[in-house]
Protein backbone atom coordinates (compact mmCIF):
# COMPACT_ATOMS: atom_id res chain seq x y z
CA UNK A 1 0.00 0.00 0.00
CA UNK A 2 2.94 2.59 -0.74
CA UNK A 3 1.36 3.74 -3.58
CA UNK A 4 -1.63 5.39 -1.55
CA UNK A 5 1.05 6.57 0.46
CA UNK A 6 2.94 8.44 -2.61
CA UNK A 7 -0.48 9.24 -3.83
CA UNK A 8 -1.41 11.52 -0.18
CA UNK A 9 1.92 12.97 -0.34
CA UNK A 10 1.75 13.97 -3.76
CA UNK A 11 -2.24 15.33 -3.17
CA UNK A 12 -0.36 17.39 0.08
CA UNK A 13 2.07 19.13 -2.49
CA UNK A 14 -0.57 20.02 -5.59
CA UNK A 15 -2.25 21.18 -2.42
CA UNK A 16 0.85 23.35 -1.09
CA UNK A 17 1.28 24.98 -4.58
CA UNK A 18 -1.95 25.92 -5.26
CA UNK A 19 -2.06 27.75 -1.37
CA UNK A 20 1.57 29.32 -2.47
CA UNK A 21 0.60 30.47 -5.81
CA UNK A 22 -3.28 30.92 -6.95
CA UNK A 23 -4.71 34.85 -6.82
CA UNK A 24 -7.98 33.93 -6.65
CA UNK A 25 -9.54 33.52 -2.33
CA UNK A 26 -11.46 30.42 -3.35
CA UNK A 27 -7.88 28.79 -4.92
CA UNK A 28 -6.68 29.03 -2.09
CA UNK A 29 -9.57 27.30 -0.25
CA UNK A 30 -9.49 24.68 -2.63
CA UNK A 31 -6.18 24.25 -2.19
CA UNK A 32 -6.35 23.46 1.87
CA UNK A 33 -9.02 21.04 0.95
CA UNK A 34 -6.79 19.41 -1.36
CA UNK A 35 -4.58 19.47 1.46
CA UNK A 36 -6.69 18.10 4.11
CA UNK A 37 -7.55 15.15 1.63
CA UNK A 38 -4.10 14.53 1.47
CA UNK A 39 -2.78 14.16 4.94
CA UNK A 40 -6.35 11.98 6.22
CA UNK A 41 -4.92 9.48 3.43
CA UNK A 42 -1.84 9.24 4.83
CA UNK A 43 -2.81 8.94 8.49
CA UNK A 44 -5.60 5.96 7.08
CA UNK A 45 -2.45 4.28 5.15
CA UNK A 46 0.19 4.29 8.09
CA UNK A 47 -2.71 2.32 10.25
CA UNK A 48 -3.51 -0.31 6.98
CA UNK A 49 -2.21 -4.00 8.10
CA UNK A 50 -2.22 -5.68 4.74
CA UNK A 51 -4.28 -8.86 4.40
CA UNK A 52 -6.47 -7.64 7.65
CA UNK A 53 -10.12 -6.68 7.52
CA UNK A 54 -11.96 -3.31 9.08
CA UNK A 55 -11.91 -3.27 12.75
CA UNK A 56 -15.84 -4.87 12.95
CA UNK A 57 -16.35 -7.88 14.93
CA UNK A 58 -19.08 -10.17 12.75
CA UNK A 59 -19.19 -14.13 11.76
CA UNK A 60 -15.12 -13.75 10.57
CA UNK A 61 -13.80 -11.46 13.41
CA UNK A 62 -14.61 -13.17 16.88
CA UNK A 63 -13.70 -11.44 20.01
CA UNK A 64 -11.20 -14.66 20.68
CA UNK A 65 -9.01 -13.62 17.30
CA UNK A 66 -10.16 -10.03 16.93
CA UNK A 67 -5.99 -9.31 17.63
CA UNK A 68 -4.74 -10.74 14.77
CA UNK A 69 -7.49 -9.82 12.10
CA UNK A 70 -8.26 -6.75 12.43
CA UNK A 71 -6.09 -3.26 11.28
CA UNK A 72 -5.16 -0.64 13.77
CA UNK A 73 -8.48 1.77 14.75
CA UNK A 74 -6.73 4.27 16.02
CA UNK A 75 -5.68 6.53 12.92
CA UNK A 76 -9.45 5.54 11.43
CA UNK A 77 -10.58 7.12 14.63
CA UNK A 78 -8.77 10.07 14.75
CA UNK A 79 -9.23 10.73 10.71
CA UNK A 80 -12.81 10.58 11.46
CA UNK A 81 -13.27 13.12 13.54
CA UNK A 82 -10.69 15.49 11.86
CA UNK A 83 -13.07 15.26 8.62
CA UNK A 84 -15.72 16.81 10.54
CA UNK A 85 -13.84 19.49 11.66
CA UNK A 86 -12.25 20.03 7.74
CA UNK A 87 -15.83 20.72 6.43
CA UNK A 88 -16.34 23.50 9.83
CA UNK A 89 -13.25 25.29 9.08
CA UNK A 90 -13.80 25.38 5.36
CA UNK A 91 -17.00 26.50 5.60
CA UNK A 92 -15.42 29.29 8.18
CA UNK A 93 -12.94 30.29 5.88
CA UNK A 94 -15.48 30.80 3.16
CA UNK A 95 -17.84 33.03 5.08
CA UNK A 96 -14.45 34.66 5.63
CA UNK A 97 -14.43 34.92 1.63
CA UNK A 98 -17.72 35.97 1.37
CA UNK A 99 -16.97 38.89 3.81
CA UNK A 100 -14.20 40.37 2.17
CA UNK A 101 -15.82 40.48 -0.86
CA UNK A 102 -18.51 41.93 0.35
CA UNK A 103 -16.45 44.91 1.66
CA UNK A 104 -13.71 45.12 -1.24
CA UNK A 105 -15.47 43.81 -3.69
CA UNK A 106 -12.26 41.61 -5.29
CA UNK A 107 -11.36 37.87 -5.17
CA UNK A 108 -7.89 38.33 -5.85
CA UNK A 109 -5.56 37.92 -2.72
CA UNK A 110 -3.48 40.96 -4.16
CA UNK A 111 -5.96 43.34 -3.32
CA UNK A 112 -5.61 42.99 0.03
CA UNK A 113 -2.18 44.43 1.22
CA UNK A 114 -2.74 45.84 4.66
CA UNK A 115 -0.63 43.29 6.39
CA UNK A 116 2.05 43.12 3.58
CA UNK A 117 5.24 44.26 3.60
CA UNK B 1 -27.48 -23.55 -2.96
CA UNK B 2 -26.29 -24.27 -6.25
CA UNK B 3 -28.94 -23.20 -8.74
CA UNK B 4 -29.52 -19.85 -6.15
CA UNK B 5 -25.81 -19.18 -6.61
CA UNK B 6 -26.75 -19.72 -10.79
CA UNK B 7 -29.54 -17.72 -10.86
CA UNK B 8 -28.25 -15.01 -8.70
CA UNK B 9 -25.13 -14.83 -10.68
CA UNK B 10 -27.34 -14.75 -14.34
CA UNK B 11 -29.57 -11.54 -12.93
CA UNK B 12 -26.34 -9.15 -11.45
CA UNK B 13 -24.73 -10.45 -15.55
CA UNK B 14 -28.11 -8.81 -16.81
CA UNK B 15 -28.08 -6.34 -14.37
CA UNK B 16 -24.08 -5.06 -15.54
CA UNK B 17 -25.24 -5.30 -18.97
CA UNK B 18 -27.78 -2.68 -18.44
CA UNK B 19 -25.29 -0.80 -17.05
CA UNK B 20 -23.02 -1.17 -19.71
CA UNK B 21 -25.28 -0.16 -22.56
CA UNK B 22 -26.51 3.20 -20.34
CA UNK B 23 -22.69 3.96 -20.69
CA UNK B 24 -22.30 3.59 -23.89
CA UNK B 25 -26.07 5.75 -24.64
CA UNK B 26 -24.03 8.49 -22.72
CA UNK B 27 -20.85 8.22 -25.16
CA UNK B 28 -22.80 8.21 -28.15
CA UNK B 29 -26.35 10.34 -27.47
CA UNK B 30 -26.43 13.62 -29.33
CA UNK B 31 -27.56 15.93 -26.29
CA UNK B 32 -28.07 16.29 -23.06
CA UNK B 33 -31.22 15.18 -22.30
CA UNK B 34 -30.96 11.77 -24.27
CA UNK B 35 -27.73 11.30 -22.41
CA UNK B 36 -29.71 11.88 -19.45
CA UNK B 37 -31.95 9.65 -20.24
CA UNK B 38 -29.45 6.68 -21.07
CA UNK B 39 -27.98 7.44 -17.69
CA UNK B 40 -31.21 7.11 -15.70
CA UNK B 41 -33.09 4.49 -17.58
CA UNK B 42 -30.39 1.95 -18.57
CA UNK B 43 -28.71 2.41 -14.47
CA UNK B 44 -32.02 2.62 -12.69
CA UNK B 45 -33.04 -0.83 -13.82
CA UNK B 46 -29.19 -2.02 -14.09
CA UNK B 47 -28.73 -1.40 -10.52
CA UNK B 48 -31.47 -2.63 -9.10
CA UNK B 49 -30.74 -6.05 -10.79
CA UNK B 50 -27.40 -6.33 -9.61
CA UNK B 51 -28.29 -6.04 -6.17
CA UNK B 52 -30.94 -7.80 -6.06
CA UNK B 53 -28.85 -11.10 -7.75
CA UNK B 54 -26.46 -10.43 -5.34
CA UNK B 55 -28.84 -10.31 -2.58
CA UNK B 56 -30.19 -13.71 -4.26
CA UNK B 57 -26.50 -15.39 -4.55
CA UNK B 58 -25.22 -14.40 -1.20
CA UNK B 59 -29.14 -15.45 0.59
CA UNK B 60 -27.34 -16.95 3.61
CA UNK B 61 -25.97 -13.57 5.31
CA UNK B 62 -29.58 -12.38 5.69
CA UNK B 63 -29.21 -8.84 3.89
CA UNK B 64 -31.89 -9.47 1.70
CA UNK B 65 -34.15 -7.48 3.36
CA UNK B 66 -31.60 -4.56 3.53
CA UNK B 67 -31.27 -4.70 -0.32
CA UNK B 68 -35.01 -4.34 -1.28
CA UNK B 69 -35.01 -1.21 0.77
CA UNK B 70 -31.67 0.29 -1.12
CA UNK B 71 -33.81 -0.68 -4.38
CA UNK B 72 -36.54 1.10 -3.14
CA UNK B 73 -34.40 4.17 -2.30
CA UNK B 74 -32.62 3.98 -5.97
CA UNK B 75 -36.48 3.35 -7.58
CA UNK B 76 -37.51 6.57 -5.76
CA UNK B 77 -34.38 9.10 -5.91
CA UNK B 78 -32.87 8.04 -9.43
CA UNK B 79 -35.56 9.36 -11.29
CA UNK B 80 -36.19 12.55 -9.13
CA UNK B 81 -32.78 14.08 -9.42
CA UNK B 82 -32.47 12.82 -13.15
CA UNK B 83 -35.45 15.41 -13.51
CA UNK B 84 -34.42 18.02 -11.32
CA UNK B 85 -31.21 17.90 -13.69
CA UNK B 86 -33.18 17.95 -17.01
CA UNK B 87 -35.27 20.54 -16.12
CA UNK B 88 -32.10 23.17 -14.48
CA UNK B 89 -30.53 22.35 -18.05
CA UNK B 90 -34.06 23.28 -19.56
CA UNK B 91 -33.68 26.44 -17.13
CA UNK B 92 -29.84 27.33 -18.50
CA UNK B 93 -30.96 27.10 -21.33
CA UNK B 94 -29.20 24.29 -23.18
CA UNK B 95 -30.49 23.28 -26.46
CA UNK B 96 -31.70 20.26 -27.85
CA UNK B 97 -30.35 18.31 -30.47
CA UNK B 98 -30.99 19.21 -34.32
CA UNK B 99 -33.31 16.49 -35.06
CA UNK B 100 -35.76 16.70 -31.89
CA UNK B 101 -39.03 17.98 -33.02
CA UNK B 102 -41.10 18.67 -29.92
CA UNK B 103 -40.03 20.80 -26.99
CA UNK B 104 -43.15 20.71 -24.80
CA UNK B 105 -41.84 22.55 -21.25
CA UNK B 106 -40.98 25.58 -23.59
CA UNK B 107 -44.77 25.14 -24.71
CA UNK B 108 -45.98 24.88 -21.30
CA UNK B 109 -43.62 27.59 -19.99
CA UNK B 110 -44.75 30.24 -22.44
CA UNK B 111 -48.45 28.83 -22.13
CA UNK B 112 -48.42 30.16 -18.50
CA UNK B 113 -46.72 33.30 -19.32
CA UNK B 114 -49.46 33.99 -21.65
CA UNK B 115 -52.11 32.84 -19.19
CA UNK B 116 -50.49 35.24 -16.42
CA UNK B 117 -49.84 38.35 -18.20
CA UNK C 1 10.05 37.20 -9.61
CA UNK C 2 11.77 36.40 -6.27
CA UNK C 3 8.47 35.47 -4.45
CA UNK C 4 7.99 32.50 -7.40
CA UNK C 5 11.77 31.47 -6.70
CA UNK C 6 11.30 31.24 -3.20
CA UNK C 7 8.22 29.10 -4.17
CA UNK C 8 9.40 26.62 -5.61
CA UNK C 9 12.45 26.71 -3.38
CA UNK C 10 10.24 25.82 -0.49
CA UNK C 11 8.22 22.85 -2.52
CA UNK C 12 11.46 21.55 -3.55
CA UNK C 13 12.61 21.92 0.14
CA UNK C 14 9.67 20.21 1.44
CA UNK C 15 9.62 17.30 -1.16
CA UNK C 16 13.44 16.87 -0.29
CA UNK C 17 12.74 16.32 3.49
CA UNK C 18 9.71 14.54 3.33
CA UNK C 19 10.69 11.76 0.43
CA UNK C 20 13.13 10.13 2.26
CA UNK C 21 10.62 9.64 5.13
CA UNK C 22 8.46 8.36 2.49
CA UNK C 23 10.29 5.72 1.31
CA UNK C 24 11.65 4.69 4.81
CA UNK C 25 8.46 4.14 6.81
CA UNK C 26 7.83 0.90 7.53
CA UNK C 27 4.51 -0.35 7.29
CA UNK C 28 3.97 -3.04 10.30
CA UNK C 29 2.77 -6.22 10.06
CA UNK C 30 0.54 -6.59 13.28
CA UNK C 31 -0.91 -4.01 15.84
CA UNK C 32 0.85 -2.40 18.09
CA UNK C 33 0.46 -2.52 21.76
CA UNK C 34 -1.72 0.41 22.23
CA UNK C 35 -4.41 -0.81 19.86
CA UNK C 36 -4.09 -4.38 20.69
CA UNK C 37 -4.87 -3.41 24.39
CA UNK C 38 -7.62 -1.18 22.80
CA UNK C 39 -8.79 -3.78 20.71
CA UNK C 40 -8.99 -6.40 23.79
CA UNK C 41 -10.32 -3.99 26.14
CA UNK C 42 -13.42 -2.89 23.64
CA UNK C 43 -14.26 -6.34 23.18
CA UNK C 44 -14.38 -7.82 26.57
CA UNK C 45 -14.86 -4.37 29.18
CA UNK C 46 -17.43 -2.62 26.69
CA UNK C 47 -19.19 -5.36 24.68
CA UNK C 48 -18.98 -3.14 21.68
CA UNK C 49 -18.55 -4.66 17.90
CA UNK C 50 -17.48 -1.94 16.29
CA UNK C 51 -14.04 -0.67 17.41
CA UNK C 52 -13.84 2.64 15.74
CA UNK C 53 -16.48 3.45 18.46
CA UNK C 54 -14.72 2.59 21.28
CA UNK C 55 -12.12 4.44 20.35
CA UNK C 56 -13.83 7.55 19.65
CA UNK C 57 -16.66 7.52 22.79
CA UNK C 58 -14.39 6.14 25.28
CA UNK C 59 -10.87 5.57 25.36
CA UNK C 60 -10.20 8.57 23.19
CA UNK C 61 -13.72 10.35 24.68
CA UNK C 62 -12.22 13.57 25.15
CA UNK C 63 -10.54 14.22 22.09
CA UNK C 64 -14.14 13.94 20.86
CA UNK C 65 -15.62 16.54 23.38
CA UNK C 66 -13.01 19.00 22.14
CA UNK C 67 -13.77 18.02 18.42
CA UNK C 68 -17.63 19.38 19.19
CA UNK C 69 -16.50 22.12 20.69
CA UNK C 70 -14.15 23.03 18.18
CA UNK C 71 -17.27 22.45 15.83
CA UNK C 72 -19.24 24.70 17.91
CA UNK C 73 -16.76 27.32 17.67
CA UNK C 74 -16.56 27.24 13.85
CA UNK C 75 -20.42 27.16 13.49
CA UNK C 76 -20.52 30.64 16.00
CA UNK C 77 -18.21 31.90 13.61
CA UNK C 78 -20.17 31.33 10.33
CA UNK C 79 -23.03 32.65 12.04
CA UNK C 80 -21.66 35.51 12.93
CA UNK C 81 -19.59 36.39 9.90
CA UNK C 82 -22.59 35.60 7.51
CA UNK C 83 -25.39 37.56 9.91
CA UNK C 84 -27.19 39.74 8.22
CA UNK C 85 -27.73 43.69 9.92
CA UNK C 86 -31.53 44.10 10.68
CA UNK C 87 -31.91 46.94 8.32
CA UNK C 88 -30.55 45.35 5.33
CA UNK C 89 -33.10 43.55 3.56
CA UNK C 90 -32.83 41.22 0.72
CA UNK C 91 -34.68 41.98 -2.02
CA UNK C 92 -37.32 39.08 -3.49
CA UNK C 93 -35.16 36.32 -4.87
CA UNK C 94 -36.20 35.92 -8.43
CA UNK C 95 -35.44 32.36 -8.74
CA UNK C 96 -38.24 30.18 -10.14
CA UNK C 97 -39.75 27.91 -7.53
CA UNK C 98 -38.75 23.77 -7.78
CA UNK C 99 -40.89 21.76 -10.00
CA UNK C 100 -44.00 19.61 -8.34
CA UNK C 101 -42.61 16.31 -8.71
CA UNK C 102 -39.03 17.68 -6.84
CA UNK C 103 -41.01 19.29 -4.07
CA UNK C 104 -43.49 15.94 -3.84
CA UNK C 105 -40.27 13.74 -3.48
CA UNK C 106 -38.22 16.01 -1.35
CA UNK C 107 -41.23 16.13 1.58
CA UNK C 108 -41.71 12.49 0.92
CA UNK C 109 -37.66 11.42 1.10
CA UNK C 110 -36.94 13.55 4.23
CA UNK C 111 -38.88 11.54 6.64
CA UNK C 112 -37.05 8.54 5.46
CA UNK C 113 -33.98 10.20 5.31
CA UNK C 114 -34.10 11.18 9.13
CA UNK C 115 -34.90 7.82 9.70
CA UNK C 116 -31.77 6.13 8.28
CA UNK C 117 -29.61 8.59 9.81
CA UNK C 118 -30.96 7.86 13.50
CA UNK C 119 -30.56 3.92 12.48
CA UNK C 120 -27.20 4.94 11.88
CA UNK C 121 -26.05 6.84 14.90
CA UNK C 122 -28.24 4.13 16.99
CA UNK C 123 -26.46 1.25 15.38
CA UNK C 124 -23.16 2.91 15.85
CA UNK C 125 -21.46 0.90 18.34
CA UNK C 126 -22.63 -2.78 15.56
CA UNK C 127 -21.90 -1.94 12.07
CA UNK C 128 -19.91 0.94 10.64
CA UNK C 129 -21.55 4.23 11.28
CA UNK C 130 -21.98 6.53 14.43
CA UNK C 131 -22.42 10.26 15.51
CA UNK C 132 -20.69 11.67 13.25
CA UNK C 133 -21.91 10.04 10.07
CA UNK C 134 -25.38 9.94 11.14
CA UNK C 135 -25.20 13.91 11.65
CA UNK C 136 -24.35 14.05 8.73
CA UNK C 137 -26.91 12.47 6.90
CA UNK C 138 -29.52 14.18 8.73
CA UNK C 139 -27.51 17.72 7.88
CA UNK C 140 -28.27 16.17 4.50
CA UNK C 141 -31.82 15.76 4.59
CA UNK C 142 -31.98 19.35 5.66
CA UNK C 143 -30.24 20.44 2.95
CA UNK C 144 -32.90 18.64 0.24
CA UNK C 145 -35.56 20.74 1.95
CA UNK C 146 -33.42 23.58 1.58
CA UNK C 147 -32.65 22.74 -2.67
CA UNK C 148 -36.54 21.52 -2.98
CA UNK C 149 -38.24 24.24 -1.52
CA UNK C 150 -36.63 28.31 -1.83
CA UNK C 151 -39.01 29.88 1.00
CA UNK C 152 -38.28 26.92 3.64
CA UNK C 153 -36.99 28.60 7.24
CA UNK C 154 -35.50 27.00 9.41
CA UNK C 155 -37.22 26.88 13.09
CA UNK C 156 -33.79 28.37 14.86
CA UNK C 157 -35.60 28.02 18.14
CA UNK C 158 -35.67 24.01 18.38
CA UNK C 159 -32.58 24.11 16.05
CA UNK C 160 -30.73 25.94 18.82
CA UNK C 161 -32.51 24.25 21.91
CA UNK C 162 -31.38 20.94 20.36
CA UNK C 163 -28.12 21.85 19.67
CA UNK C 164 -27.41 23.12 23.70
CA UNK C 165 -29.39 20.18 25.07
CA UNK C 166 -27.73 18.11 22.86
CA UNK C 167 -24.07 18.86 24.48
CA UNK C 168 -25.07 19.56 27.74
CA UNK C 169 -26.65 16.03 28.15
CA UNK C 170 -23.42 14.28 26.49
CA UNK C 171 -21.11 16.57 29.30
CA UNK C 172 -23.61 15.14 31.65
CA UNK C 173 -23.36 11.50 30.71
CA UNK C 174 -19.50 11.90 31.15
CA UNK C 175 -19.99 13.46 34.25
CA UNK C 176 -22.06 10.72 35.76
CA UNK C 177 -19.13 8.44 34.47
CA UNK C 178 -17.11 10.32 36.78
CA UNK C 179 -19.32 10.32 39.57
CA UNK C 180 -20.33 6.72 39.85
CA UNK C 181 -16.93 4.93 38.57
CA UNK C 182 -14.67 7.27 38.82
CA UNK C 183 -13.37 8.23 35.70
CA UNK C 184 -14.69 10.87 32.72
CA UNK C 185 -17.27 9.74 29.75
CA UNK C 186 -16.74 5.81 31.47
CA UNK C 187 -20.05 4.33 29.58
CA UNK C 188 -20.12 1.68 32.54
CA UNK C 189 -22.63 2.46 34.57
CA UNK C 190 -25.20 1.59 32.17
CA UNK C 191 -25.63 -2.94 31.83
CA UNK C 192 -23.32 -3.83 29.44
CA UNK C 193 -25.51 -6.70 27.90
CA UNK C 194 -24.27 -9.24 25.31
CA UNK C 195 -22.12 -8.85 22.59
CA UNK C 196 -23.65 -7.68 19.31
CA UNK C 197 -27.63 -6.67 20.60
CA UNK C 198 -28.51 -3.24 20.31
CA UNK C 199 -28.74 -2.58 23.96
CA UNK C 200 -25.41 -3.52 24.72
CA UNK C 201 -22.21 -1.62 25.95
CA UNK C 202 -23.46 0.44 28.53
CA UNK C 203 -24.09 4.50 27.75
CA UNK C 204 -22.03 4.12 24.40
CA UNK C 205 -25.13 4.11 22.24
CA UNK C 206 -27.13 7.12 24.36
CA UNK C 207 -23.29 8.94 23.99
CA UNK C 208 -23.04 8.69 20.34
CA UNK C 209 -26.89 9.81 19.70
CA UNK C 210 -26.13 12.84 21.69
CA UNK C 211 -23.11 13.48 19.72
CA UNK C 212 -25.16 12.58 16.60
CA UNK C 213 -27.75 15.28 17.31
CA UNK C 214 -25.00 17.88 18.45
CA UNK C 215 -23.19 17.12 14.87
CA UNK C 216 -26.54 17.24 12.35
CA UNK C 217 -28.26 20.43 14.17
CA UNK C 218 -24.11 22.23 13.90
CA UNK C 219 -23.97 20.69 10.24
CA UNK C 220 -27.14 22.05 9.62
CA UNK C 221 -26.95 25.68 11.23
CA UNK C 222 -23.60 25.86 9.04
CA UNK C 223 -25.70 25.16 5.90
CA UNK C 224 -28.30 27.67 6.36
CA UNK C 225 -26.03 30.20 7.61
CA UNK C 226 -24.52 30.00 4.19
CA UNK C 227 -27.13 29.76 2.34
CA UNK C 228 -28.20 33.31 3.69
CA UNK C 229 -31.54 34.19 4.85
CA UNK C 230 -34.05 34.82 1.69
CA UNK C 231 -36.92 37.35 3.11
CA UNK D 1 -5.19 -6.25 -9.32
CA UNK D 2 -6.32 -3.92 -6.21
CA UNK D 3 -2.83 -3.01 -7.28
CA UNK D 4 -3.46 -1.54 -10.58
CA UNK D 5 -6.86 -0.28 -9.26
CA UNK D 6 -5.46 1.52 -6.73
CA UNK D 7 -2.91 3.13 -9.66
CA UNK D 8 -5.66 3.72 -11.69
CA UNK D 9 -7.80 5.99 -9.08
CA UNK D 10 -4.69 7.31 -7.95
CA UNK D 11 -4.29 8.79 -11.48
CA UNK D 12 -7.39 9.85 -12.03
CA UNK D 13 -7.33 11.50 -8.54
CA UNK D 14 -4.09 13.66 -9.72
CA UNK D 15 -5.79 15.06 -12.30
CA UNK D 16 -8.38 16.18 -10.99
CA UNK D 17 -6.90 17.80 -8.50
CA UNK D 18 -4.24 19.78 -10.98
CA UNK D 19 -7.84 20.26 -12.96
CA UNK D 20 -9.33 22.18 -9.54
CA UNK D 21 -5.89 24.43 -9.27
CA UNK D 22 -5.29 25.27 -12.74
CA UNK D 23 -9.28 25.69 -14.10
CA UNK D 24 -10.09 29.13 -15.11
CA UNK D 25 -13.50 28.48 -13.97
CA UNK D 26 -14.39 28.29 -10.63
CA UNK D 27 -17.35 26.32 -10.69
CA UNK D 28 -15.14 23.33 -12.90
CA UNK D 29 -12.41 23.54 -9.71
CA UNK D 30 -15.38 22.69 -7.06
CA UNK D 31 -16.88 19.79 -8.64
CA UNK D 32 -12.86 18.44 -9.86
CA UNK D 33 -12.34 18.76 -5.62
CA UNK D 34 -15.51 17.14 -4.69
CA UNK D 35 -14.57 14.21 -7.27
CA UNK D 36 -11.10 14.02 -5.32
CA UNK D 37 -13.34 13.58 -2.11
CA UNK D 38 -15.35 10.74 -3.38
CA UNK D 39 -11.96 8.64 -4.78
CA UNK D 40 -10.72 8.98 -1.81
CA UNK D 41 -13.44 7.40 -0.26
CA UNK D 42 -13.55 4.51 -2.24
CA UNK D 43 -9.34 3.78 -1.43
CA UNK D 44 -10.25 4.40 1.99
CA UNK D 45 -12.74 1.11 1.13
CA UNK D 46 -9.82 -0.63 0.06
CA UNK D 47 -7.91 0.40 2.98
CA UNK D 48 -10.74 -1.14 5.13
CA UNK D 49 -11.68 1.77 7.04
CA UNK D 50 -15.34 1.76 6.42
CA UNK D 51 -15.80 4.57 8.53
CA UNK D 52 -13.97 6.88 7.11
CA UNK D 53 -15.25 6.14 4.04
CA UNK D 54 -18.88 6.63 4.68
CA UNK D 55 -17.97 10.20 6.89
CA UNK D 56 -15.88 11.15 3.78
CA UNK D 57 -18.32 10.11 1.16
CA UNK D 58 -21.19 12.37 2.93
CA UNK D 59 -19.15 15.21 3.97
CA UNK D 60 -16.08 15.32 1.67
CA UNK D 61 -18.09 15.39 -1.62
CA UNK D 62 -21.42 16.33 -0.67
CA UNK D 63 -21.44 18.89 2.39
CA UNK D 64 -17.76 20.28 1.40
CA UNK D 65 -19.20 20.61 -2.69
CA UNK D 66 -22.78 22.31 -0.81
CA UNK D 67 -20.74 24.35 1.27
CA UNK D 68 -18.12 26.33 -1.45
CA UNK D 69 -21.49 26.23 -4.24
CA UNK D 70 -23.49 28.42 -2.04
CA UNK D 71 -20.54 30.64 -0.88
CA UNK D 72 -20.04 31.22 -4.74
CA UNK D 73 -24.10 31.76 -5.54
CA UNK D 74 -24.01 34.17 -2.72
CA UNK D 75 -20.76 36.38 -4.19
CA UNK D 76 -22.55 36.29 -7.53
CA UNK D 77 -25.56 37.76 -5.54
CA UNK D 78 -23.46 40.51 -4.20
CA UNK D 79 -22.30 41.52 -7.82
CA UNK D 80 -25.48 41.42 -8.64
CA UNK D 81 -27.18 44.08 -6.40
CA UNK D 82 -23.70 46.30 -7.23
CA UNK D 83 -25.01 46.41 -10.78
CA UNK D 84 -28.31 47.06 -9.58
CA UNK D 85 -27.76 50.04 -7.79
Amino acid sequence: MRYTLILGFILFMIGLWAMLTRKNLFKIVIGFSIIDTGVHLIIVTIGYLSGKTAPILDKLVTPANAVQKVVDPIPSALVLTAIVIGLAVTALMLSYVVRLYKRRKSLSIEDYRELKW
Amino acid sequence: MAVLDILGAIITLIGSLFLLLGSIGILRMPDVYNRMQAGTKATTLGSMMFLLGLGISYIECGCIGRIVVLILFILFTNPISSHALARAAHHAGIKLADVSIRDCLKDDEQEQKGASV
Amino acid sequence: MIKRLLIIVVIILLIVIFLPFMKNVILKDSLNELSSGYVEKSVSDLKTANIVTAVVVTFRGLDTLGEVTVLFIATAGVGLLLKRKKGEKSKKSDKRPASEILQTGASFLFPLTILFGVYIFLHGHLTPGGGFQGGVIIASAFLLLLLSNINFQFNHTVLHWVESLSGAFYVLLGLLGLILLGSFLNPKFLPLGTLGTLFSAGAVPLIYSFIGLKVGSELSNILDSMRGAEE
Amino acid sequence: MITVFIIILGIIMILAAIIAVMSKNLLTAIISSGVISLLASIIYLILSAPDVAMTEAAIGSGLTTIVFLYALSRIKKINKEIDDD
